[in-house]
């Protein structure tokens, strides 16, 4: 056993954590729940882009340069410290498109396409969930049919977060409606320009826009048709094995302002912190955030190893989903009545912080799959139970 | 033992959830939220003639004079609604501050406008420590020959923007007493805070202004007495509010989870999804009997500390249970401001704060035990 | 809305009181798990049936008063605070088999039964669970087969617990294995002296005895069938009807159990008291008895209503053994080191009650129904959910 | 970065589990831990010959060489097996104690008896108070001519009956030194306990029992440092027995509803048994990574306390959700005590007391945090 990152990796941590200083160090945290935090995210990731830190991991041959995963786990890590979200779908070109392409795409597709997703140039808008396709992705309904060189989709998604600024829809779509369902989907790279399409903008809890997704009789080139046909479902699947890579930086900073809190707050002359209940809770807390630290390095470490995680990921997700759940509710706790302030109020503490992680929590267990399908996952793929539903 | 409402309660219930479906959807709700009042006045005039802010009030004074346990049902039934009003404040912060300290005088004074709909009460109690302490108290008022003058500020005020008239806690030296403050008085300025839920709440400060010798509300330097017993009703009463909303977020949650299909079936059909959904039911049910219970004891002027505190408790934790579950079993849907499940979910946070949050209430309880209360 | 008993319900409060004060008072609680306590239990109950306290609720015909079920509640909850535990199987006879035998026995198992139940000088030990019947009661396959006057029955049954001791088996058995599981199901009374049926000692963690029976060609008169041949599912069912009837008591006592401990023991100078995580614990845990209680005094008054509690009875059950567990494991915690100790040791705290505790919790969210079982019952009868399983 | 055992780790750690594969099954423990003494002494000796006593040792002494980490992937498979012999109290606990603050005389002395499976040790530290705190040591040490006499009360003492030597923490005013005594020394009463695990117990009373020089371990009143570095590794070494011991419960449990069958299907197919299955899953997990960083960092000579103290805390929550959850899905079967499960259910709890309980160490963690140390 080993419990320590090679000198290599120490060093690609620092200048890693030299970039993110600059970059994001002093100003206050980029609100993720403001429009204005698009074009400042995406500015930051293209500026990642010119150091080739999107693309580290992918062969030489695409513009990568073969590093393992755990510098991209490091990287990650290091961006999520920072206060940078690394959620809310951005770069779904790098970590999804890319590496499905460079497995599966055409010369030409890769040609056109890998260069400008490692630039950060495009990115992807992920095109998966319907009104009735949630937790049973493979029930979606979106139609293509095929006529001459093109394929005409129409139909709707919905809660597809990036829509409204990605420049390409990583769309999947049923191409087959006479085949089971699981074997009849295609996923196609569709120009977020093609006429046709139009957005019905929503927002969540968080106050993130999301947005109804829908296509009239939208013409998309057959050279955009990922891989084969109807084995879009199968791609789409293993596309989420590239994204296995967790960090639980964003929990350091949360744990970490509530700690801040309590000891620089009075009530009734007391700091909170002197509260013994709360002692006990942060305690709890950051154990299990060491526990999860070593998780994440753990599943950066296999797949370094090129051992695929199977339900780890899963674990992995329903874990830190439901932690940043327990951390959210222990400051709401503390606050007393300053939690119910939100960011913009007179008095409204950690900058409006600790409300937007209220709202943030509640998607935390339900975007990207549910708690509850990855039990299922945990049971049946990690210890072999017999499916049941 | 009867755990029944009377036939007229349950009339009341019927009535206000009639009017609430017909004028108090969402659409209502997100509209009037944004709103610098926070409320529909025309709405509260009618709320008025249904006799809902005099429905405490006796009837020399214009009420109905049922008691605190009809106002908790009804109470229940705006919690279905998250009715937008300062309903609350007026009647469970004002009209009984009034009822239980005020004088014949203040009582013929205030109590009509109350009921009739033509005075906004509330309650500016919390300070900078943001707790329900008697040493959090810091504003002062200081004697002059035609009253008093009060300095100081005051925070989370509900509808203080929009209010008539405040019941203010003020610190003389070392003990607090009450004063009926007109809300517009010269010297008070208004600064709105951002909240999460519906309830509109403000920053007060107060610089000088001036209140009558006639304004002060119960006995001089033993306010803080009068702000406890309100203050256990209001505990309870939010209780009450709390079992609408969850008990409303487990009706559309049943409702959607047999309707919504996913893999071929119902999802209410998945083990996970039952499981989840019981649990909502043993929260409420467990908060529901306890709230009740104080809410006759305090309807019968029995002594109810103890069961307000733990009904507060119990409702806190349902309440932010039922919101985390119903958002578990709605997935993205819920997740959605078009959906009405996130305005629950603020209001479960923001509610258990209101009049003690979960802390407070156990350390009351604890306290109880201490002085030798019977857990039993 | 009242919250009050009736005087005449306190009254006969008063009087259970002193009457179990009188039996139990002073004397250290009955070990339940220990050998000895079976023939104590029973004298109890005897004199609990000369009082005619075992059947208040019965019809005056069959020897009852046709007491509100409010009295038999307000029984139990007094024997359970006085420290007699009301599980264990005890008076089988008089909680299901007399109900039962009043609405569909014969005029001649009333008459032989009924009386001996009333004074309780014989009891009955449920027969139901066997080694592939356990949540899936349904599936039970011990069989009678008909052979003129009489059934003979052969199989095997499982964790019957009072078997050792009690006089009669209310036994479920397959007499149409043809039938749908539901439908072949019969009930029997089966002396417990027949030849044929042999037991195997088996021990709880908690220690208590139960038992593994076996059948071998036991000969059974066909005169202790239980009502219609194949309704015995149907039966067994609606009989748990009467056993819905819960009380707080026993937690009542561990509560109190754990707040005398914390108010009398020092450690580091401190009473245990004096740790504001266990006061905030034990204020939770007082919030929750009194809740429960109430819930309890509910399902009370609504059988007293003859309301007949549907899934309310499930969430009692789920509730009131999820409590016993939060309890225990409050006392456990609060015991450290003196937790592992167990009755009879040295040092033991509350003579072993603790201990005994933390063993019989174990317990309590299985047997009588697994809260998994009960929480479906919850989603399908009372919310009216569809069955998935 | 490696989160694998060495080869030379796996091959000891398959070595144990063949031998108590053969040797130690439930019969085995059932019998065993009826005995007076707790454990088998032929089996003993063959673990001795295993290398297991010594495996920590020197060379020089008699033992392998290896390091703390090797031990505890040993205790990791010792726990699966609930194995009942002094094998923790005198690796972890003696040896330990012994190569931390041993002379060169001690060490050539006690050592070698310890890997060649000839003396059994323990500590004897827990009084009255039952806490691992300095200030709960009582028993005093009085100096005399030819040494110390000791009297007072220990508690808690793992084989206390059985073993040879007890590294016996004493007070001399107001600082704490440690001591080598002969476990049937004079003046020594034993009192067994009953216990819910395997583990014998004793109460040992200390009657003026005579200590000469040469058996002060570690320097005279600094012996409370001396226990500190002992408590940390025992801790740790604790959470990997407790790992064993949940991981082979959810083996068992997942082999037990593959098989299963109720309405007519295996119920490791119900979700409710899944999710139950995956909820000790992940608390495994959680425990088992920091359990192993916490380990190695102290086979490496690194500072390690606060990584044992958050170790401990997680192990104590998941073992004993583990045997909860695993009698939820067993039901009947797992509440006899032919069934294993038991076993496992008493140890849990049994270990979450053992060298620090959950709020024990989440006190050290926030104590730690207090005093300014990273939470990352």
């Amino acid at each position: 056993m080993d419990f320590t990152f090679t000198k290599e990796e120490r060093r690609f941590r620092e200048e890693a954590r030299g970039f993110f200083t600059a970059e994001v160090g002093g100003a206050p945290p980029l609100d993720p729940e403001n429009e204005a935090f698009v074009p400042k995210m995406r500015a930051i990731l293209r500026r990642l882009g010119e150091r080739g830190w999107l693309t580290m991991t992918w062969p030489k041959e695409y513009g990568g340069t073969d590093a393992s995963p755990m510098y991209r786990f490091i990287l990650l890590e290091e961006m999520a410290l920072s206060g940078l979200t690394s959620s809310g779908g951005f770069n779904t070109g790098g970590r999804i498109v890319g590496p499905t392409l460079i497995q599966y795409g055409t010369k030409e597709q890769k040609d056109f396409f890998l260069p400008k997703i490692a630039k950060y140039e495009i990115d992807f808008a992920l095109g998966y969930t319907e009104p009735e396709a949630g937790s049973d992705l493979a029930s979606l309904k979106m139609l293509a049919v095929e006529d001459g060189d093109e394929f005409v989709i129409t139909g709707q998604k919905m809660y597809n977060t990036t829509c409204h600024w990605a420049e390409y829809h990583w769309l999947a779509v049923r191409t087959d409606p006479k085949a089971p369902k699981h074997k009849g989907i295609s996923l196609f790279m569709v120009d977020m320009k093609s006429p046709g399409i139009t957005l019905t903008p929503m927002y969540a809890v968080s106050g993130a826009r999301t947005n109804a997704v829908f296509y009239d009789n939208v013409r998309v080139p057959k050279s955009r048709l990922v891989g084969d046909k109807n084995k879009g479902f199968y791609y789409a699947s293993t596309a989420l094995a590239y994204e296995r890579i967790f960090n639980v930086g964003m929990h350091a900073r949360m744990l970490h302002n509530i700690i801040t809190y309590a000891q620089t707050t009075k009530r009734q002359g007391k700091l909170l912190w002197d509260e013994p209940a709360l002692q006990r809770e942060i305690a709890r807390h950051a154990a299990k955030l060491r526990a999860l630290r070593l998780l994440c390095y753990k599943i950066a470490w296999q797949m370094s190893k090129k051992i695929m995680p199977s339900y780890e990921a899963s674990s992995l997700k329903v874990m830190t989903s439901e932690f940043e759940k327990e951390l959210v509710h222990t400051g709401m706790e503390m606050l007393g009545h300053y939690g119910e302030l939100e960011a913009g109020s007179k008095h409204v503490p950690g900058e409006g912080a600790f409300a937007q992680g209220y709202h943030s929590a509640a998607l935390a267990t339900i975007t990207g799959g549910a708690s509850e399908i990855q039990r299922n996952v945990i049971a049946t793929r990690g210890l072999g139970l017999p499916r049941g539903d | 033992m009867d755990y029944s409402f009377t036939e007229q309660q349950q009339m009341l219930k019927k009535a206000a959830r009639d009017f609430l479906a017909a004028r108090c959807d969402k659409a209502f709700i997100d509209r009037i939220i944004k709103t610098e009042d926070g409320f529909d006045k025309g709405m509260w005039k009618e709320m008025a003639e249904l006799g809902w802010q005099g429905l405490m009030i006796p009837e020399e004074h214009g009420g109905t004079g049922g008691d605190f346990l009809d106002l908790c049902a009804l109470l229940e039934e705006t919690g279905k609604s998250l009715l937008p009003a300062p309903l609350f404040s007026t009647t469970v912060l004002g009209a009984t501050a009034i009822l239980l300290g005020g004088t014949k005088t203040q009582q013929s004074r205030f109590l009509p406008k109350i009921a009739s709909g033509d005075s906004v009460f509330t309650m500016a109690l919390l300070e900078k420590e943001g707790t329900y302490a008697e040493a959090a108290i810091k504003l002062e008022a200081h004697t002059t020959k035609d009253g008093y003058t009060l300095s100081g500020t005051k925070l989370f005020v509900a509808y203080g923007g929009s209010a008539d008239y405040l019941i203010c806690a003020a610190r003389i030296g070392t003990s607090i007493s009450l004063f009926i403050v007109d809300a517009k008085a010269k010297g008070i300025t208004h600064t709105p805070l951002v909240v999460m839920s519906g309830e509109k709440k403000y920053e007060l400060q107060f610089s000088n202004v001036a209140v009558p010798h006639d304004r002060l509300l119960g006995e001089k330097d033993r306010g803080w007495h009068l702000v406890e017993e309100v203050l256990e009703r209001a505990a309870v009463a939010k209780c009450a509010e709390m079992l609408g909303g969850m008990q409303h977020v487990l009706d559309f949650t049943i409702d959607y989870v047999k309707r919504r299909v996913q893999f071929g079936r119902p999802i209410g059909s998945f083990q996970a999804v039952q499981h989840h959904c019981a649990n909502i039911v043993m929260g409420i049910e467990l908060a529901r009997g306890i709230t009740w219970e104080a809410a006759w004891r305090i309807s019968k002027g029995m002594p109810a500390s103890m069961e307000a505190a733990m009904a507060k408790q119990l409702a806190n934790e349902a309440y932010l249970r039922t919101t985390a579950l119903a958002h578990q079993v709605h997935g993205g849907i819920g997740l959605i401001r078009e959906h009405p499940l996130h305005l629950y979910y603020r209001e479960a946070r923001t509610s258990a704060y209101a009049f003690g949050d979960t802390a407070h209430n156990a350390d009351r309880v604890a306290a109880s035990i201490a002085a030798g209360a019977a857990i039993w």
